[in-house]
């Protein structure tokens, strides 16, 4: 909901370049909770397109299961969209690109969605470098199935089920960087200013693009310090073993400038260390960027901005050497032998 | 031993060792016996290994033109020393032997029933070629010479087929043919040729060809302008692709650009290649994917949200011995109840099971049709027996004037001209099916969420039981269109009226043609018969069965799964329906069928019948 | 209006907004009418989402202790905007709606007949708290005092609730209690109080026990000796894992070490977990996991294996309304099919189907006993009523004297003394159920190998048709003997013999009795019952069909799925049964089964009855 | 078959400390190629686990589909094997594992089955530090299922399908170090000298430990050059749409010294250049290792040795406390609450 800011309705909103205002990039109202960070990205989403003057049919947007896969609802309502199944977005996503290569496709994916069930299809798709742009809306905890560890979930953290969760958190950059990602990009949901362009990048990317963009879960925050509004809470609902009450809650934003760090206050009360790129850091070397994530992380600091971005990226299509024109395109004409043809093959089979 | 001749009605089977380049061997004799104008039907029969276990040819060679596995061997080729033991052990009485004598017989494989040949292939070979790999391959072509001798085939077909199958590698005819003239030779020199199976040229193929069921589907999914597919290596479907990658490098791929009109994407694992499927074919595009078993297990969440949310899927299932990694290489029918309703909740697929090559070919390209028309996964249930092996059938034929039927889809003129909001799951006209659009159709209409959730019939998200309860039912109805537009049974009558019917589908048709054939020759008992070709099932297989008291259903698993869903799709009563049942792995024969018939009868007409449990 | 005093047998409903934390409160309510002697049913009805979007909660207040939803609502407790219209409309004539007059009612909302109770809810809060989420809180626990006074609740229970729930956190009881007198005081201050429908003290719960399907199911797995358990969360099953671990924790762990003997992971996908659920009963422990049809659909493959490498592994299926995502908090029985065959090939598994927490709790602990006696897979098939819903039943019982079945299970000792060569997978008895060993059991015997493909009785790999036979043979005796072993049908019989039957299986349970009840009161219609509590059907069951002329099934999914399962496992004439269904996601009511079966009757013996299709 | 060494069965065979003899650790007769590389792992494993003096029952063997899946047959006669289905032993021996802490787990595993089908399962029992060895038989080819590519396929080696392989392979070492695997080695099948010594570190590791083995396909080779010996068989067989001819090879071994690189020429006449270990390796630091290896691979070798351990490494029943006795020991009296703490669960429940 936390988009859906009053001044988009006024008559008189601005046009871009096709004529649309934003009006014509929004979806439906949001379901989510008030203050989830999944909309805010959502609303990042609107902006870059309207501003990149996308027209809205040439996106298709796809997502698997969860709270943040639940979002394509939730903007362009004049796109196409298909919520598929958990942890199956890239999939879909892949062969509907090869069905046609001219629209622009934009995964929406949880950490639940893409580091545990879909894991193996994230790696894959990474591989292919198909052209898309693949968002993870990471809350390092499973929203929709209310509060369980993710696997992108902090070491030490709480779940809200009592257990400290003790593995090493997955690390999706680090993982796409390392398996030959051509573009990849971290930010936070509240920071518009950064998240927007990088979305753009992403969209004007040939090829397989992924944008790890932390988004606090309002309600249940599994952030190491986490226990301020969840305690409250428990205490005074001893007798239910769902977690039902969920405190209203403001969107979470931050602006800061470019080579400086800042530090968020989650929902909890608990803080993210945000530190936005680095001068040192070479968005051409993969291992430049690997490097420097490693050494924020020493610093207990997310590194965001766009870490890394091969420019000669070649999407399936063109390793393919699909044809030009959308395969979904094509007729009998292109596509049928007919029976001539046939009769041939009828013949070397005798 | 006086012995009968016998021409063109006996089996030859082929015992190797895999690994060893039979394969292209043993098919150069089948097709010299095809060529010679005599029906044939091959079956490999193989290890899930890649070299050094046994492997075996079987050729029924059947002027008559039955194709169905017959049962019982008349001639062995034993070229491996491991299975030699039970190789003899299946021929019938009066058969021959013929072995690779460079190391002698071990006596304690000798009957007194059957004729030993032996030809020192090994050695010939060894003083003839020096190369290891030659020695090996050309020992092969070799026992096709000598069977050449043995039973009477024309030589000269066998040095056309040579001729063909170089064409471009001229150099390699000469070794090739030479290799069958020492094994012709040293055949002639040293018994007494022919022996008294024969083959003799006669005119009874017709123009028929010689393909598998998987080439069949690859070159349907072509025909019938499927440009996306999706896949994962499992055996026996995977040549159904390699068969789609190369009739599309053939007829695709524009000759000047080298660009390709189609994609093949080699999936991760096959949840990911009925994503891709269901991705392509959501967006436009006609795409299929083909497995097996196991792996239609793992399309199974797939397969419930493509039935949901309505977007068309083509699959092609080569069924093979289950349950779980059971026999990866041998043949089953044992899917039906899996693909009938895969995936949890209340779903149901539409299902085709081709009989043969000219079915899997036609019913590709069809379920294509279907599939968009219906929107909704189409299942192609094939097996290894069709889709690994050669089998006879008419020639493949395509109508040049067809079009892709691809159903009810909103343009973006249609969108313009509309008044009322578009209704991705209104159903206008009473069949069920809804209008689709595809992505990118219209800037500010016709675009909708697919969603493997409930929703209203605009596609947006309802929890609400009586949307939900219209929308299954809507379901419900299309299911009921399906019936008319999926591929219609095909019913044989007898010429009197009968009580009793014989119910088949998929590679159950051959040998129970054979078997109704021989019933009404050998024992006067003439039954009516009916192939099923799809599910859902048409009203005629309701009446074929209502028309009779009693009714076999022939299938290979073990569960008799077809005859459940024959009950329960139709609410038959299960008294009427007879199963018989084969599950081994290997394909039914005629024999089987032929035999259990008969003494179902026999004993039903001397015991009262008692309707009653299983 | 001159009302009549409705006493004990009324509905009430909470519209709430969820996210709200209304849930606690609400289930005080329940609890209240419980500890007060008359029996209850409440059922949540909540969206899949989190925070915002419209919540019921239905309790059946029914002093005869009928526990099935009834249909039709007497009180409304309207506290959200969102859905009040809808709300009001629900309402039965003659009841009541109460509302948060804080905001004044829209004229639209008004209906005459129905009473409309008005309590500034909000504004009272903003007045008491300053805290916003005290505001919230307590407003809910202020309706409850509300009702306690227009519904004649004693204040003592609700006070004494309070005080059990905040045990250890005692300062909040006053608080609590304060609220609860504040919405108290204003009813009786503002209405005449108590209203029309009221609740009296009885004695008729007895001993009886609130408690939901999930946590028993999770008890099941603690008391039946379950040590690892592998899970992937999924509305509405996670909860069973919350319970076993709960439990695991309270039960489980060293007071002095904090080590504990058990083991919980949770998995990356539903097909690890039960990947680790098989590894780990392989392994020697009772080990199991839960989920709903998504997860099952994905489960799918594994099931297979486990199946043919009959490796020991408990399922939870709480079923939810499919197909595919389908709507996740709507309850379903429709995943009958998907369990009872789940995997390609030739495979069926044990199911079982209980109707109340007691019977989650029995069937879980007995699945553990069953799955190790047989060695395969067994499911239980929950559902979201049962499984997250307190439901009412007898308190749980355990006999300290039980053991746990391990089944046939080789030790050190038995393979030292064993003289013959030991066979994995030999029916050494007849019961079709072989001898297995744990790994590490001994240095130099026992050890076999696993594996979903074909073997022969010593576990070794074999691709010979007559071995795979046997051995598919055997795996048919051993469902065979299972048939004996599972949970018995239950069969209640009128005193005259009647001629129609009705069968019925899990939260069709209590619906189905208490309309047989009615039937029986209202029309004189007596009719003889089965539940079914597992599959494979114990003979009793075909005896009862038998039996009668007509047998009614009563089920909660459109495809009739338990129907097709009789039939197909019995061969029943489909005739004999009759569908009774209901699929709209909420649980079937007694109203609509008293009315199909009566209409049915009517209909029938007026009509002259017709078999034939459906 | 290649380790059934004439030797093996001299009636004076040397004893170990258990007074077994290797045959107390071989199994059945391999049905793979003659010279298969995963004949020569399975060698390495008897010999590893012999010279240790491990009892043979207290190995547990577990494996996924394929060709080097089913090398458990052919090893550890006197163990307990569990060939599950394709992609997925990781899961089956977590749960193995989860059941008796108390046996070595050994994971044979091939390139398909971990970097396609079983990468999820893989990234994840990585994660979880399972206390197990996970052989990769990586012959960069899907043997079994007769010679597509797999995920570790080099770029541009042509399938025998006959379209280039045109995506990134997968490291698997590089991924498993970068997911936080505790233990991670790379060796080269027919370097006994080598993987011997690894196989035993990685047992006594307690943890997940990952040797990545490049184990040569005798019949489908998937080099880059991979021209030799396919050719020749196409040639012979253009009527043949299987592949049915393999021609008889030898296992390839190879011996070199620490610290050198060696080529070592493939059945069909390509070479792999093997680097082993580096004295610049510091195996207790992961960004070492990655940096290595990534250096190597720009000079187109194979670093091979163990890449990286942590010997603090707390495996997954450390971590969650599970008691020391094997959960699948404990008995009723340990598991089972007894009905006097049920009414006490009754009475709450009223
Ligand atoms: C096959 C399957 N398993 C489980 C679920 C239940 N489920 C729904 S969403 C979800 C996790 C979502 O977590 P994440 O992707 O992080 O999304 P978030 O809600 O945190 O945005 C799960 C486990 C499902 N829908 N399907
Ligand atoms: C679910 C499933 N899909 C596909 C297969 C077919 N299959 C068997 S082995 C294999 C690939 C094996 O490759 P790899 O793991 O590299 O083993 P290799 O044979 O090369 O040693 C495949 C795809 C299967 N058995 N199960
Ligand atoms: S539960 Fe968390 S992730 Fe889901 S909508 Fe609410 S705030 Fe967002
Ligand atoms: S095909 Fe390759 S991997 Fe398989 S057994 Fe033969 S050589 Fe080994
Ligand atoms: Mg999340
Ligand atoms: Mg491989």
């Amino acid at each position: 909901m936390s988009y859906a800011i009053p001044g988009f309705r006024h008559p008189n909103l601005p046009k871009n370049d096709l004529g649309f205002t934003t009006k014509d990039y929004e979806g439906a109202v949001s379901t989510l909770c008030a203050g989830c960070g999944h909309d805010s990205i959502s609303a990042a989403i609107i902006e870059a397109c309207f501003e990149l003057s996308i027209p809205p049919h040439h996106v298709a947007k796809l997502s698997g299961i969860g709270c943040s896969s639940k979002t394509p609802t939730y903007f362009l309502g004049n796109s196409h969209g298909f919520n598929s199944v958990h942890g199956r977005m890239p999939a879909v996503a892949t062969g509907a690109n090869m069905a046609n290569r001219d629209l622009i496709y934009i995964g929406v994916s949880g950490d639940g969605d893409t580091a545990s069930i879909g894991m193996g299809q994230f790696v894959h798709s990474v591989r292919r470098n198909v052209d898309m742009v693949y968002i993870c809306e990471n809350n390092g905890v499973y929203g929709l199935t209310k509060g369980q560890d993710s696997a992108t979930t902090d070491i030490g953290s709480k779940s809200k089920k009592g257990e400290p969760n003790a593995m090493e958190p997955i690390d999706l950059c680090s993982v796409a960087l390392q398996l030959g990602a051509t573009f990849v990009a971290q930010s936070f949901s509240g920071d518009k200013h950064q998240l927007v362009p990088l979305i753009q990048a992403a969209i004007a990317h040939r090829g397989f693009a992924f944008i790890n963009v932390i988004s606090p879960c309002v309600t249940f925050n599994n952030t190491p310090g986490s226990t301020k509004s969840y305690d409250f809470i428990r205490q005074h609902m001893a007798s239910s073993n769902t977690v039902d009450f969920v405190p209203h809650a403001e969107e979470i934003t931050t602006e800061y400038a470019p080579g400086t760090s800042t530090s968020v206050t989650m929902h909890d009360g608990s803080a993210i260390n945000l530190q936005k790129m680095d001068p040192n850091l070479d968005i051409h070397s993969r291992r430049s960027a690997l490097a420097l994530m490693q050494e924020y992380k020493a610093q207990d600091k997310v590194l965001t901005g766009l870490l890394f971005v091969d420019e000669d990226s070649q999407d399936i299509h063109t390793t393919m050497n699909t044809t030009k024109t959308p395969l979904r395109a094509l007729s009998e004409k292109e596509l049928c032998p007919g029976s001539a043809a046939l009769e041939k093959i009828n013949q070397s089979l005798r | 031993m006086k012995r009968e001749i016998i021409t063109n009605l006996f089996v030859v089977k082929f015992a190797n060792v895999n690994g060893t380049g039979s394969a292209s061997a043993n098919r150069l004799f089948s097709k010299a016996v095809f060529r010679m104008g005599v029906p044939v039907s091959p079956k490999n029969i193989f290890p899930s290994n890649i070299q050094g276990l046994p492997t075996w040819y079987e050729v029924r060679i059947n002027e008559n033109g039955f194709l169905g596995r017959r049962g019982g061997i008349d001639v062995v080729v034993g070229m491996n020393p491991q299975s030699m033991e039970r190789d003899i052990g299946e021929l019938e009485r009066g058969g021959y032997f013929v072995y690779d004598s460079s190391k002698p017989l071990d006596k304690k494989m000798l009957r007194d029933d059957i004729d030993y040949i032996g030809i020192p292939f090994t050695e010939i070979c060894r003083t003839e070629y020096t190369d290891p790999r030659q020695q090996q391959l050309f020992r092969n072509v070799m026992y096709i010479g000598s069977l050449a001798a043995l039973l009477n085939i024309e030589f000269d077909v066998l040095t056309g087929l040579i001729t063909d199958q170089f064409k471009g590698k001229e150099k390699l005819i000469a070794p090739n043919v030479h290799a069958l003239e020492l094994g012709f030779k040293y055949a002639q020199e040293h018994f007494d040729c022919p022996i008294a199976f024969r083959v003799e040229r006669r005119d009874n193929v017709g123009n028929k060809i010689l393909i598998d069921g998987n080439s069949a589907c690859g070159l349907g999914a072509v025909y019938g302008g499927a440009t996306v597919s999706a896949w994962y290596p499992i055996t026996p479907s995977t040549s159904v692709i390699d068969a789609f990658a190369r009739y599309c490098r053939r007829f695709r791929v524009d000759p000047e650009t080298g660009e390709k009109n189609f994609a093949i994407v080699q999936a991760e694992d096959e949840l990911a290649a009925i994503g891709m499927v269901i991705g392509a074919a959501w967006n436009g595009a006609r795409a299929f994917t083909a497995t097996s078993g196991p792996g239609v297990s793992l399309m199974t969440e797939f397969l419930g949200l493509a039935y949901f949310a309505e977007v068309p899927t083509v699959l092609i299932d080569v069924q093979r011995a289950g349950p779980s990694t059971g026999m990866p290489t041998r043949t089953q029918q044992s899917d039906v109840l899996t693909c009938a309703y895969a995936s949890h909740g209340d779903t149901r697929h539409i299902c085709l099971y081709p009989s043969n090559p000219k079915e899997c070919f036609e019913f590709t390209a069809t379920a294509l049709d279907l599939a968009d028309r219906l929107q909704t996964p189409v299942i192609i249930l094939s097996d290894l027996d069709l889709g690994m092996n050669d089998n006879m059938c008419d020639p493949l034929e395509w109508d040049d004037t067809r079009t892709y039927d691809r159903g009810k889809v909103f343009t973006a003129e249609d969108l313009d001209a509309m008044e009322k909001r578009f209704g991705r799951y209104l159903d206008v006209d009473g069949d069920g099916i809804p209008y689709r659009t595809y992505p990118g159709t219209h800037p500010t209409k016709g675009s909708f969420f697919t969603r493997g959730t409930s929703k209203d019939e605009y596609a947006v998200y309802t929890e609400a039981g009586e949307k939900y309860v219209a929308n299954m039912d809507r379901l419900l109805r299309k299911w009921d269109t399906a019936k008319k537009l999926v591929p219609a049974p095909v019913i044989r009558k007898t010429k009197q009226p009968c009580t009793i019917g014989v119910v088949y589908f998929g590679t159950s048709e051959a040998p129970t043609l054979e078997a109704l054939y021989h019933l009404e020759d050998l024992h006067g008992i003439s039954l009516d018969s009916l192939g099923i070709k799809a599910l859902p099932f048409a009203d005629e297989i309701a009446d074929f069965i209502e028309a009779h008291d009693y009714v076999f259903v022939v299938e290979q698993n073990r569960d008799a799964q077809m005859r459940s869903l024959l009950i329960s799709e139709f609410d038959i009563c299960p008294d009427q329906l007879v199963s018989l049942l084969h599950y081994d792995g290997s394909p039914i024969t005629a024999r089987q069928i032929r035999r259990e018939i008969r003494d179902w009868i026999l004993r039903t007409t001397t015991t009262p019948r008692r309707r009653g449990r299983k």
